[in-house]
């Protein structure tokens, strides 16, 4: 098991009902980690439309986890 | 050459004149304002959330890749995080250059690039007292 | 919607602020600066001259036009006369629009239409004492 | 002979060495009052790159000159 943090943010953060949590999981990678989370709480954003970062760095949803991770998950973003 | 994210108001004339040199002959900005409808629907208030960290090296990135594809002399933008009213200015790009092509063509490539990858998501709150994060994946983009 | 020619400098601050409306998202402006050199040559100051009458009215017309061909809230230009130094702001132009294409694309055909056709010309003065009347058709333009 | 009133501007202004004057002439258009004030005061922009206006409008040279007009000759323009 690893200990990853978790940020999410916009309608992710609304649908989780919190910012952040730190979370052991059996997850190997990003995507598989947002698929138990999604699984658990009812996260419903299609996976083509997400994106992730690891450790503050946009990050492909098939790396591999690291114990002390910091992964957060991006809705589509709408600045400007 | 900076990217910033406020939760104040942005001081265009601040930004503009730090941007003035003797040898850019020309300078282009955009501005994104906030408007008081969005879809047919009345907009009383939004705010804007950033994933601060990835955001500012994100639009970072994106100073230098103008930086490198056109001859500009600087580029500079601020956006804003927080609650916002119509009229309020979201986001503010300036691109100072020596001749006129490369600060348009510059300008238009740093907004694009902020509403196509900075981590900023847009909350509406509608004057029927309803909310919601804008997906631009579900509903056709303004602006 | 005005064109002005001012024989003081020009109030940017006071010409952005007129063109907020609520139901514009995007706004677009352009400035051309007094540069300190053109084409090799070190510039100390410049004149502009213009046909007023004749320069009013084919403004008026430019941002007619540009009303017509692009889908602007508004558009505005002021171009300085008399004597100007490095540095400072010849021409501005700015536009308001619903969204950033038409924003970017009439504030570009203003400024093109600006140097193209309103009779306004400029006296340059080099630092080596020799002065000019510039004309595009002698030399390869600039800005 | 019409009297028509001329205006300079930029390097026109400069050759002429004055802003503006009223003649007596037989030119029957624009163009030919340009080419008589051209030899007679050493003008010399090419016609190719002349506009010309007339009461405040801008006029083809070919256009028809009457009595009390205001003619305007306009060397490549240059602002920006």
């Amino acid at each position: 098991m690893k200990q990853i943090k978790i940020l999410y943010f916009g309608q992710l953060r609304q649908a989780r009902g919190l910012a952040e949590e730190t979370v052991n999981t059996p997850a190997e990678t990003l995507a598989e980690l947002f698929t138990l989370q999604s699984a658990s709480h009812g996260l419903t954003l299609a996976s083509r439309h997400l994106k992730m970062a690891r450790n503050d760095e946009f990050c492909p949803p098939a790396e591999a986890l690291c114990d002390g991770d910091t992964v957060a998950f991006l809705p589509p973003v709408c600045g400007g | 050459m900076d990217f910033i994210l406020s939760a104040v108001p942005i001081d265009v004339y601040a930004l503009r004149h730090r941007m003035m040199a003797p040898e850019a002959g020309g300078f282009c900005s955009f501005e994104g304002w906030v408007r008081n409808h969005h879809q047919g629907r009345s907009v009383n208030a939004l705010a804007y959330e950033a994933y601060a960290p990835l955001a500012l090296k994100e639009g970072r990135r994106i100073l230098r890749e103008a930086q490198r594809r056109f001859a500009i002399t600087s580029a500079c933008a601020e956006h804003r995080i927080g609650h916002l009213i119509p009229g309020e200015l979201a986001v503010w790009v300036g691109v100072s250059a020596a001749h006129r092509d490369a600060a348009f063509d510059a300008c238009r490539f740093i907004i694009d690039a902020i509403k196509d990858t900075v981590p900023i998501w847009k909350h509406e709150f509608y004057s029927d007292g309803t909310q919601t994060w804008v997906d631009p994946t579900q509903t056709p983009s303004a602006t």
